[in-house]
């Protein structure tokens, strides 16, 4: 694998995770628990999407062969993608979308902050233009935790649940291969492992706020940021987000 | 009576009534009956648009779409805040738009069939909204006036990027075309409508001009609409979804067919394509949802106890 | 208009059905409330979709330009279809998919049993040929409705809510327009306004063995069939069933 | 210990052992077990299949899914009843797999990815389903071997569609044979693996065997299916999954790797990358049709009793 090969999965690997999560985030709209949430999901959606079009661009970019970053996202199968299996797994109620939202948003947040020195300027650009965005889910996402998981024993419960249900995918954000060892040669990214004990100091801090139980298993689901195995869940979302674009080839929107 | 009198005279002479003003009780309903149909309209009005939200063909579409729901879901916001100086709490209107009480405007009981719909709806229906709108900003309720200024803004804006999008079909690729035809023929009727009936068969109407919470009639906002799109579907090489349109020199306006209120009628009582899957929709997200809005009020509460505590 | 453009559209009409409803019914699988149902509704689905080919199959021949069943099937969009609203609405509970698909079976199996005797002598085979499978699903379907209409009084409140739901849909399967009086001054097919007596007089005694009330109201939404304005359903339901030929356009599959 | 012994020597002379003849309850247990997991597993089966069923290619693709699905359900249908005539209740072991004391083939809890793992699902899982089963036709439990005849026909009916289907899928288009390889890639170690552990680790072994449960090892099964597919997946022209593959002239068999049994307990575990959607959906199924079942049955109940009313 040469250097570029590596940073164009790396980039993909940002950008994918943006896009799936944004396109998740965006199926809530007008169907939220209360009207502040709808705008808020909203807003999370659309920062999102932005970042994608960073990501995904300069994706492109380095790969050189002139795809934009709607190609990459509109173009690719199941297999090409490389987000995390987390951001793929559908929303379930809102307690799971917002715990989802809140796991997630802890590793983006410690990423794009390690992101920021990048020895690649547009990587540290991209960095700094989004994290202040990230900071903000973040915060909000904690608060939401926090609040629902420490409410009543309804809320309580179905947080506790969410997060039962999420945590095998939460081990994937940290799994090392050769693309990071090559990234972290070449002083672009961090180590995905070395990302580990920030990431649980700051969940714990949360989760305990939050009176949740975290799961002792240390068990993690892997396959969907190396491409080989997503879940099932990937397909159907495709379907949507592609579909006009696969019936329509060659338009301009 | 001589209240009434004093508080016509301060109409008359363009003063905004503040929410602790002294007002007549029909003039507090009819405002809350007409700001919460505005706010619920926003609301369920969310859901045509975002039925393409995850189909938005390109990144930037799909951006520009979310940001002009959310600013819708903001526009609700606005106005149950300035409905809620009337004495009226947000919940309480939307359980009345939940169990059919309260309306919103008919316009969202349509479908959105195809994504040029999206171009449509920002064009036609959000255009249709701000000649609704642009002379509120001068009623007398002042919360309403301020929220129409507001709102007008971000609508003329979501009008421009609206016909942006459609135009972007309409000039695409001869599928785009039909489907930007096919858009403007299924939405015009609706739209037109959305000014109401004909003034002959509008209620309500004296006594709120009266009060400056309607400042034009129906048929005079219809006409300004029909004058202002025509020239704008024929910008975009489409063809006119009206046969009946025709420029009258005499009148110095367009001519056009009168919608089929009848159909209007239909879709006000329940029988509009979508009312039932529209209200279907809010009412899953309000059920739904009941067990969040409860979660988080009761840890708002800890809180503030654990703070009182403290004290 | 021609006749053979009336006669494309009526086979559409008849094609678009099976194809619908089919897809909708596939839906459910492996996932009913008891294991001789998740068979029944496969079955039924298995019908529909070789229901399709015949029709969708004739369309093609009539329409003349190379067009298969499955070209017809796959690469149409929303508008393209002329299948009526009833089909096409979400699966709902089982109630409401049963209840539908009693409210399409009944009107199907008397069109059926008219077209047996249509003056073009393909339409007749295939009439033939299905009337058998359809007489069989009516039977089931009928038995379903009920049985869940006498059962408990939740799953009487549920169909009866099926049928309130699904009422306003009943009418657009006996609005005539002018490709039905082409289909009729050819011998070709029946006015559909000239099934609802008999209609009527089958779901009143069903649904009546079955202790629900028909609501009675006449009005009947409209644009399936013309395909001038479907339900936003279709839409999403087309992302689904069109994906992977959109995707890999020219493929054998 | 008589009784026992006359069990085992009916069992010896091939004679089959009837719902209502005597039996140790250890094989009572056992093979209550044994098929219960199979039919679950057929349950449990047609949730990946039924993952591509609204998204296949072509009407007749479609069709033939549906048919094998369909098929699949009937061979629970009839395991569950050959688990019946040992006395236990088709809803109990619904229960039991439901809260996960009854297991179902791993093998189902791995994802359909692309259009060609349904071929391949017919053709390898079908495939070594059916090494597995054709010893089963002669097991000694007569109603057990008597569905297997009927499973193990219609399997190689599937197992035949399948291969059809992952060949049009390696002759088709270069996109299309990228998927067959990546399916065959995906699913080789996971079918090997429905054979169970190696020989040496396997439970329950010794006395299925000597009860005719179980005919054949693990092992015998898992080189038969190699043996087989190996030349299969040749003449596809797609390439072997497995780098450790060489025909081995002294044994007559091919050699291949071993699977990674580490993996292989851990989906056992619930750590499959499907296990916890599958039971969900399966669990979701029988909740919601809670009413369907209870209000069914209802009225069987009132239907009778008005027959015996009338008599």
């Amino acid at each position: 694998m040469t250097r570029d090969e590596a940073f164009l999965q790396f980039l993909l690997r940002m950008g994918d995770n943006t896009l799936i999560l944004g396109h998740r985030v965006s199926e809530w709209c007008g169907h939220s628990p209360v009207l502040e949430e709808d705008i808020a999901l909203a807003n999370t959606a659309l920062d999102l999407i932005g970042q994608t079009q960073f990501w995904l661009g300069l994706a492109g970019e380095v790969q050189g062969n002139g795809q934009s970053a709607d190609d990459l996202a509109f173009l690719r199968d199941v297999w090409d993608f490389r987000n995390i299996l987390l951001v793929e797994v559908p929303n379930g109620d809102f307690g799971r979308t917002l715990m989802r939202q809140f796991l997630f948003d802890a590793w983006h947040a410690i990423q794009l902050g390690r992101l920021m020195t990048s020895s690649d300027t547009r990587v540290a650009a991209i960095a700094e233009k989004t994290s202040k965005e990230v900071a903000y889910h973040l915060e909000r996402s904690a608060d939401t935790v926090v609040g629902l998981g420490d409410g009543t024993e309804e809320s309580h419960r179905r947080m506790q649940e969410a997060l039962d249900y999420l945590w095998p995918y939460v081990g994937e954000m940290f799994q090392s291969d050769a693309v990071d060892a090559e990234m972290v040669a070449a002083g672009i990214a961090p180590d995905p492992a070395s990302l580990r004990g920030e990431y649980d100091a700051l969940i714990e801090r949360i989760l305990a706020d939050a009176t949740l139980t975290i799961p002792d298993s240390r068990f993690g689901h892997r396959g969907g940021r190396t491409g080989k195995m997503h879940t099932e869940h990937l397909g159907h979302l495709l379907t949507q987000m592609q579909w006009l674009q696969r019936a329509y080839p060659g338009s301009n929107w | 009576p001589e209240k009434l009198a004093a508080f016509q005279a301060r109409i008359d002479a363009g003063e905004k009534i503040e929410p602790k003003d002294w007002m007549p009780a029909a003039y507090r309903k009819t405002l809350i009956r007409q700001i919460g149909q505005h706010a619920h309209s926003e609301i369920v009005g969310q859901l045509p648009e975002g039925n393409w939200i995850t189909r938005a063909p390109t990144l930037e579409r799909k951006a520009i779409l979310l940001a002009k729901v959310q600013d819708e879901a903001g526009h609700g916001l606005y106005l149950y805040c300035a409905a809620e100086t009337l004495g009226v709490t947000r919940d309480e209107m939307t359980e009345m738009l939940l169990d059919g009480r309260m309306k919103y405007s008919s316009i969202f009981n349509y479908p959105t069939l195809n994504w040029s719909d999206i171009g449509a709806v920002g064009w036609l229906v959000d255009g249709a909204a701000i000649i609704n709108q642009v002379p509120l900003q001068r009623t007398s309720f002042g919360p309403y006036a301020r929220a129409m200024v507001r709102v007008c803004k971000e609508e003329s804006f979501h009008a421009r990027q609206g016909f942006d999008a459609i135009r972007k079909m309409a000039e695409g690729t001869p599928a785009q075309k039909k489907m930007a035809q096919d858009s403007v023929n299924r939405l015009w009727f609706p739209a037109l409508m959305m000014f109401g009936p004909s003034d002959k068969d509008s209620v309500h109407s004296e006594q709120s001009m009266a009060w400056k919470i309607k400042m034009n009639t129906n048929d005079e906002l219809r006409q300004k609409f029909v004058d202002q799109t025509v020239p704008q579907i024929e910008f975009l090489g489409l063809d006119l979804p009206d046969p009946g349109t025709k420029w009258n020199e005499e009148r110095g306006h367009y001519d056009y067919t009168d919608p089929d209120w009848s159909e209007f009628f239909d879709v006000i009582k329940g029988n509009g394509p979508c009312n039932v899957d529209r209200l279907a929709a809010r009412n899953k997200a309000w059920d739904d949802g009941k067990w969040v809005r409860d979660g988080l009020l009761a840890h708002a509460r800890k809180k503030a106890a654990a703070k009182v505590a403290a004290e």
